[in-house]
């Protein structure tokens, strides 16, 4: 299957991503916040699936939209936010943070095009439909131990979150 | 229309880096810090999955591991903020200035 | 223009893989009014069907039999007074529903009701569809804490928690019934019978039917009772992830009144309705894609032959004509009184339009091309009916009970279920 | 809590939640699917868990009692119908009763026996439209319009004896006023062969269903002690385990004629209660049965004045109404209206006992709870 209007995809989406990113750090209301992230998780998704990875992109719905920012909700919903919401939102050095990051940035983007040159040239297309199949044979098999230990990370993170939350255990 | 190459990928990226990295910088509330790093962790992984277009499939299976680790951070960060808000009753950082109480 | 759409008639592939835009809209289109009328056809179904459980008669007054009651509920929600509560978060209390209807509907991309009657046939489709079904408790959630009223966000948050919970249950289910795919040619996992490279499993939805063609079972009667169990697991995880009766606590009439939607009224309240019905079709079909042999015909094996496909294939055919049976046999059994002349007229009407689809059903090229969707909703309806079912007979659970049942019951069965069964695709 | 506060429910000081985030004060009523009319009750909750309660009742004041002030005794007989008008013949036969207790007449046989048979049959509606209600509460749907399929053939044996289906006023003082009519008897022993399979037929559906055991079982559980002590009678004080039925031990109306057995629970438990009902059904049913195939001949209203001037005097008299003792003082000072009327309502003192038993529990038990006490708003703010 060939792609149509790549370009147009890679904008739209891209540009949906960043401009949620912006939402997401400048809303008084984290209910908002949260929910623009999950459109910036979304698009991202959809990028995902432009780079022949849709393995990575279901994984990314299902774990990051479904289940962490349902998580994300939750706790907004328990803590009370009216107060917050009535605070100043940004701390003292946000003029410091803001311009460090943004020569971050530059600094990146530089990089980036700068660097350009030695990538190797794209692929013409990668193998869709055995995505899913190759990412199983890596995980499975070259990086067995790496997925032991993440699944071992989420035990304790479980028992940590769980001894975090609960006032008597 | 210039084809979309790596690059443009790794300048999306880059901007949600740089958004997350304002956000942990500059607000106050926990709440949005946690997803300002989320944003952070999903910058790596398009950049992650962007190089995988051009060096093989081990950066899509990075970036699972990712998203794994954001899960465990995820859960882990909100415990300590219903912690945390149990006993200040408040979501400012800002606040957080004793290691014990 | 008529070649184009008799070549597209004779492909094997689905649009979506076919790089077929065109076709491919026209199946989106097809697939979104088809989705409505079931809804409408479900809405009317539950209602009769519940009443007839309860010794009611149900809708009478709008049409013969009810049967515009649908199309008259529409109008009346359409022209009611929109409400937004005061001190609501417009924009997200906007939004809410039209996740709900989103994620509802995008899960029908990869439903094949065919080999070739899919949008699209994803490589991760069953991962796609619990995805996107995973996203409508953002709906859920969001319409609760927007409402800005106790109700709503408590069953806001029992919906967060309960869709969450068994998720977890339903793809323990799911996966077990993927790691059945991979056993397709002879012997241990990774060792296709051809022997070239490696025959793993598949997420697809095609795929997943066609292994169960080409292991001669139904994923439900694989390795028995485990298939069973997952089918069952699945079964019931479903209907707490479509939020009814057993399960039905976020919208807890006698508790919570209305649940989430409380505040909601007219058109937005109905597309909840709508999300919530197309969700329902969207999990039965999961269920029967994965476990019921999808668009399979019964006994596509034992029952081969030239002569058999011809008697199954008239299934559909005789399926509309016996309902136009019934519908002619209601005229018949109408009052003969002046006030019931078009309501017998109407019902004449709609029955020789069942009659006239019947017959079309008969025409050898659409009864090939037809039959598969035939099973494939048949078998989703019977679910649409357990459903009802289900509404008619239980009880409703209380919070703790369900997610008790959430986490130590249905979570280790999935995981042993998951277990054994990858244990015995490494013996068998 | 504050000392000075009359309320159970502390609204000011908070109380140690999971979380210490605020807790929710969640009016349920006057408006709600599930309070059996216009209860309103305030719950105090933390997340799902309830912290305490509040009844605010009143929402069907009507005075009822103070009417009875300004009418003649006679006059009034059809307004104490009006309180608990799922019950209304057993509302009638109480005062009836009572009214005639102070006159010191009794009404004949005969009349005993039509009360009897129809204060029962109304039990048995009762308990019908309880079950109904309880277990839509609980989110069984179909029970209800079974229960009110069977509801309709008492209903409807009513309406023949009186021509009126609810508020039925059927008895006067000193007996009735409308004799059987014809086939009554036979109603009543079709009634009977009738309505046996029909309680199976709920049992099906409800006694041995997993989800309704799981719901009802060691829910808004009572102690015998505690519900001697907030004065909780019938089948809420039975299902406690303590044998308790006026119709024994002080026995009206001819109770005393009748074989019957009053069934009690153990554990106090909404389940039990749901038990005690169903098997109160069928005693109900073996009440009537005695009395239909012995009733006797004769008149059916006593020998009482046109006017009723009783002595100055007081009187209590309570009966076994289908949800618990209802109790009538009478004070006369001898005209022809009372002095004083004070009703002693079932539901009234069985909700008292609401907060009691649903402290520590869930939302969804509140429901259950209100729904297993069987309250009429009606009766309880008269």
């Amino acid at each position: 299957m060939t792609p149509v209007a790549t370009p147009f995809f890679f904008y739209f989406l891209s540009a949906l991503a960043v401009l949620s990113g912006i939402v997401v750090i400048t809303r008084r209301n984290p209910v908002h916040s949260a929910l623009s992230l999950i459109v910036t998780l979304l698009s991202l998704a959809g990028l995902y699936l432009m780079l022949y990875a849709p393995f990575v992109a279901g994984v990314q719905i299902i774990l990051y939209a479904g289940g962490i920012m349902v998580l994300f909700l939750f706790v907004i919903m328990l803590v009370s936010i009216e107060r917050a919401q009535r605070e100043y939102q940004f701390n003292k050095q946000w003029i410091v943070g803001i311009c460090a990051t943004a020569v971050l940035g530059v600094l990146l983007v530089l990089g980036y095009s700068e660097g350009k040159a030695i990538f190797p040239a794209i692929p013409a297309a990668m193998p869709e439909n055995t995505n899913t199949q190759e990412i199983a044979i890596f995980l499975y098999g070259n990086y067995l131990l790496p997925f032991e230990v993440a699944s071992l990370l989420l035990l304790v993170a479980i028992v940590g979150a769980v001894v975090m939350a609960k006032k008597r255990i | 229309m210039v084809p979309i190459t790596t690059f443009h990928y790794l300048v999306t990226a880059a901007a949600l880096f740089v958004l997350g990295i304002i956000g942990v910088l500059t607000r106050r509330n926990v709440v949005i810090i946690l997803m300002s790093i989320e944003l952070i962790l999903n910058a790596v992984n398009l950049n992650l999955v962007a190089f995988s277009r051009l060096y093989g499939l081990h950066g899509q299976v990075f970036a699972i591991f990712v998203i794994t680790d954001a899960a465990a951070e995820a859960a882990v960060g909100l415990g300590i903020l219903i912690a945390f808000f149990r006993n200040k009753e408040t979501v400012n950082v800002d606040e957080v200035d004793l290691l014990k109480w | 223009m008529l070649d184009y759409i008799t070549s597209y008639l004779k492909s094997t592939s689905t649009p979506g893989q076919a790089g077929n835009y065109f076709w491919a809209t026209v199946y989106i289109l097809i697939i979104f009014g088809g989705v409505s009328v079931a809804v409408m056809a479900m809405n009317w179904l539950e209602r009769k069907a519940l009443a007839h459980f309860q010794i009611r008669l149900g809708p009478m007054r709008v049409g013969p039999h009810g049967l515009l009651q649908p199309i008259a509920d529409a109008v009346k929600l359409l022209t009611k007074e929109d409400i937004i509560p005061d001190g609501a978060d417009k924009m997200v209390f906007w939004i809410a529903p039209l996740i709900i209807l989103c994620a509802a509907f995008t899960t029908y991309i990869v439903i094949p009701f065919g080999p070739t009657h899919a949008v699209t046939d994803l490589n991760i489709g069953i991962l796609f569809m619990l995805g996107v079904s995973s996203l409508s408790v953002l709906g859920v959630v969001m319409a609760g804490w927007a409402s800005n009223s106790h109700y709503p966000l408590i069953g806001g948050l029992r919906s967060s928690a309960q869709m969450v919970s068994y998720e977890v249950a339903m793809g323990m289910a799911v996966v077990s019934a993927v790691l059945m795919t991979s056993l397709h040619g002879l012997g241990l996992y990774g060792v296709a019978a051809n022997g070239s490279g490696m025959g793993t499993g598949t997420l697809s939805m095609i795929s997943i039917v066609q292994a169960q063609y080409d292991q001669q079972a139904w994923f439900i009667f694989k390795f028995f009772p485990l298939g069973f169990l997952a089918f069952g697991l699945f079964a019931i995880a479903m209907v707490a992830e479509t939020n009814r009766a057993p399960f039905d606590l976020p919208e807890a009439e006698s508790e919570l009144t209305a649940g989430f939607h409380t505040e909601y009224s007219g058109l937005r309240w109905s597309l909840f309705m709508l999300g919530e019905y197309a969700a329902m079709i969207a999990v039965s079909s999961i269920a029967v894609t994965l476990w019921l042999g999808g668009w399979m015909r019964p006994f596509p094996h034992w029952l081969a032959g030239g002569t058999w496909d011809l008697v199954f294939s008239l299934f559909p055919g005789f399926t509309f004509l016996a309902l136009a049976g019934f519908a002619f046999l209601g005229v018949i059994r109408m009052p003969k009184h002046p006030l019931f002349k078009i309501q017998t007229i109407g019902l004449a009407g709609f029955g020789a339009v069942l009659g006239l689809i019947g017959l079309i059903l008969f025409i050898p090229p659409v009864r090939d091309r037809i039959q598969d969707i035939y099973w494939f909703a048949a078998k989703v309806a019977m679910f649409m009916y357990l459903y009802i079912w289900y509404r008619a007979t239980f009880p409703r659970y209380r919070f703790d009970q369900l997610m008790k049942l959430g986490w130590k019951v249905m979570l280790p069965l999935g995981i042993g279920v998951l277990i054994l069964t990858a244990v015995l695709g490494v013996i068998l | 809590m504050n000392p000075t506060s009359t309320s159970n429910l502390d609204l000011d000081t908070r109380q140690e939640t999971f979380l210490d985030a605020n807790e929710l004060i969640i009016n349920m009523g006057p408006q709600h699917p599930a309070t059996h009319g216009v209860l309103r009750v305030i719950l105090k909750l933390d997340g799902e868990k309830v912290l305490g309660t509040e009844c605010v009742i009143g929402y069907l004041h009507r005075g009822v009692e103070k009417i009875a002030e300004n009418r003649t005794y006679t006059m009034f007989n059809p307004y104490v119908d009006r309180m608990d008008y799922v019950a209304a013949v057993s509302n009638g036969l109480g005062y009836c009763e009572a009214v005639e207790k102070l006159l010191n007449v009794e009404a004949p046989p005969r009349a005993r026996y039509i009360r009897v048979i129809l204060t029962e049959l109304n039990r048995l509606a009762s308990h019908q439209l309880w079950l109904g209600t309880h277990a839509l509460d609980i989110g069984a749907m179909t029970p209800l319009f079974y229960t009110f399929r069977d509801r309709e053939e008492i209903l409807k044996i009513f309406e023949k004896y009186c021509g009126a289906r609810l508020t039925t006023h059927a008895f006067r003082i000193g007996g009735c006023v409308y004799e059987t009519y014809d086939g009554f008897e036979d109603d009543v022993k079709k009634f009977l062969k009738f309505v046996p399979p029909k309680i199976d037929e709920y049992e099906e559906l409800l006694t041995t269903n997993r989800i309704w055991l799981e719901r009802t079982r060691n829910v808004g559980t009572i102690s015998a002690k505690d519900c001697i002590a907030f004065g909780v009678t019938g089948p809420v004080l039975r299902a406690s385990g303590v044998k308790w039925d006026i119709r024994k031990a002080q026995p009206y109306s001819g109770y005393e004629n009748f074989d019957f057995e009053i069934p009690t629970g153990q554990n106090g438990d909404t389940y039990d209660r749901y038990l005690v009902r169903l098997a109160e059904m069928r005693q109900a049913l073996r009440i009537i049965d005695q009395a239909v195939n012995s009733i006797p001949e004769g008149p059916i209203m006593a020998k009482i004045p046109k006017v009723i001037k009783p002595p100055v005097g007081e009187i209590y008299h309570s009966i076994e109404a289908p949800k618990g003792e209802l109790g009538y003082f009478i004070v006369s000072d001898g005209s022809t209206q009372p002095y004083r009327v004070r009703v002693r309502p079932p539901s009234f003192v069985n909700l008292q006992a609401l907060d009691l038993m649903v402290r520590g529990a869930l939302v969804a038990d509140v429901i259950a709870v209100i729904g297993t006490l069987d309250i009429v708003l009606g009766e309880v703010d008269r």
